[in-house]
């Protein structure tokens, strides 16, 4: 390190004591994060975590040399995942829960030719602030749904333009700014989490909440039917039981044709009801006034 | 079933639904009645408004279900 | 109607349903049997699945259910 | 529903639903058994299968019955 | 479902549910009850309305569902 | 429900759901468990399939209604 | 689904369901917890009303009525 400007050995120092005093180190991409947003974030993360943009080599030696000071082998693996206009981002917070923060606090922002979008690009139906123009004739030729109506330009109906993971072209972005549609997002992109001894990378951290929902109601269901099925009483349980027995009880009854106050409108009822489907194929002459009502 | 249709029978025909008839009912059905039965029906039906009962179970319950086919 | 709880009353004591059976338990209920009525019943009866159609009588309707997953 | 009840939970038990244990039963709950319903009841479990029936829906369908209109 | 059964015998009969009245029940019923069982449902039926819970279930469904066949 | 819950828990992990393995999942829980409701458990538990009776819908579900229209 | 019903239990019990709850009841079942699903189920959970997302599961549903048009 005898080469090394003073500088770098400051920033890397600097570095390495954020990495070493925070449990949780995220690697982001700020590139193509203008300064202002990126200060926005700052204010929103205050106090939660620490966000410092360094050159991805000084990061990289920063990484490492935390990772061997700590003891923790498994750090430095961090580092094979800079890439872009790296950042490190030190907090408390759960790799799971900062994932999500990150991805809520991205913000739209204008079409880019040549940018590629994450979700699909819809032109809402309904009137534009667009007059007619050679605008128009572009929309169409992109296949958009596009009209004059009163002297404005109208769009049809919800049009999909752009699936996720396309490209957007020239004219497509000078469309999406003329409709005020703004298909790119700009944020902090998650590169690698590390916490106790675990690198995260985006694809294990993008959970799905409604699987969870589902496994949350499943376990209850679950709960629910171990209860009643065995008679085991809880609170929430207890009116089920007793309506599985009744219904159980009423439906031998039932079955047997057994008739007490609570089966006899049930009885009767499929004996009525066998007359009635009877009756369908009876020609109209022998049906009486009854049936015929 | 038998006793139930029997019943329904007798209260079809006008007629009271009492041991005596559903015996003879049944008889003409070629039943042998079960005289335990007989009166266990006639009297759980104590009491039942048959006309009542027999309105209710007529009408499809809740509304036939939409069928999207 | 009461033509045709005599057929299931026949039907469930499984006896035959033609116009004898159905006039002696029209008789037993009081009935004067009215033997058009009796002879287009047991003709319009025939090669109707008495069997299924109680069946589909039956059929239970959806109760409530707590869904097993 | 006594009856019921009480023919169930013999049956839950693992026991016969006959009169003698049914007699018992009622008699534990503080009812005075009427031997008619006891009978008929025994008589009209004769043939049902209590586990697969429990298993059914209790309500009536809806079988969208078109009544002749 | 033995101790529910019996439970519900003894509402239908009028009686209160208690531990002995579950235990004389479940007893002459040929159950050797369960001491932790009977105390179990005994405390979950406390400030529950059978007859309300009962003719809940009793009810038709709420609303019948549009089903694609 | 805390200790279906904890009976669940259990049977997931491959462990035996027994008084004493109960104990210590609630207390882990801070539940102070109440003896006589995990004995219930337990014994309400004995001889039954976990993995089928949590499948099984706990209340009867209707059969497929075949209507012919 | 351990995990998941570890935390229903948490939830049952009053607790938060944090990660260190988690792990003690995890461990008190003999399951050696897995940090990240740990975090991934913290993380989740976190902002839902599990009452409500309970109720929703709980929620009577007609069954699936398969009728043939």
């Amino acid at each position: 390190m005898a080469h090394v400007a003073e500088w770098k050995r400051k920033e890397v120092e600097e570095l390495t004591r954020v990495i070493k005093s925070y449990p949780v180190i995220a690697l982001v991409d700020v590139a193509g994060v203008p300064a202002y947003p990126l200060s926005k974030m700052r204010d929103k993360f205050r106090g939660k975590a620490i966000i410092r943009v360094s050159r991805n080599t000084l990061i990289e030696i920063a990484i490492k040399r935390a990772a061997q000071e700590l003891g923790k082998p498994e750090l430095a693996k961090l580092a094979d995942y800079i890439q872009g206009g790296a950042a490190i981002l030190a907090t408390d917070i759960n790799p799971f829960k900062l994932y999500k923060l990150l991805e809520e606090s991205k913000t739209p922002a204008p079409a880019k030719p040549g940018a590629v979008v994450t979700k699909d690009v819809v032109i809402p139906g309904g009137p534009t602030p667009i007059a007619p123009g050679p605008l128009v004739g572009e929309m169409q030729a992109l296949g958009i749904p596009a009209r004059i109506e009163k002297g404005k330009v109208t769009i049809q109906n919800d049009y999909t333009v752009l699936k996720a993971g396309g490209v957007i072209t020239e004219q497509l972005a000078r469309i999406l700014n003329a409709l005020g549609i703004e298909p790119l997002e700009v944020g902090l992109n998650l590169l690698a989490v590390y916490e106790d001894g675990i690198v995260y990378t985006p694809g294990v951290l993008a959970i799905d909440p409604s699987e969870y929902i589902n496994m949350l109601q499943q376990a209850y269901v679950h709960a629910f039917n171990l209860s009643v099925n065995t008679a085991y009483p809880t609170k929430q349980t207890i009116e089920a039981i007793i309506q599985k027995a009744f219904l159980g009880a009423k439906n031998v009854a039932v079955e047997a044709g057994y008739v007490t106050k609570e089966t006899v409108e049930d009885i009767f009822g499929r004996a009525l009801r066998a007359v009635l489907l009877i009756a369908q194929n009876l020609p109209g002459e022998l049906l009486d006034e009854k049936t015929k009502e | 079933m038998e006793y139930v249709y029997a019943a329904l029978l007798l209260h079809a025909a006008g007629k009271e639904i009492n041991e005596e008839n559903l015996r003879k009912v049944l008889e003409a059905a070629g039943v042998t009645p079960d005289e335990a039965r007989i009166k266990a029906l006639v009297a759980a039906l104590e009491g039942v408004n048959i006309d009542e009962v027999i309105q209710k179970a007529a009408m499809p319950v809740a509304a036939p279900v939409a069928v999207a086919a």
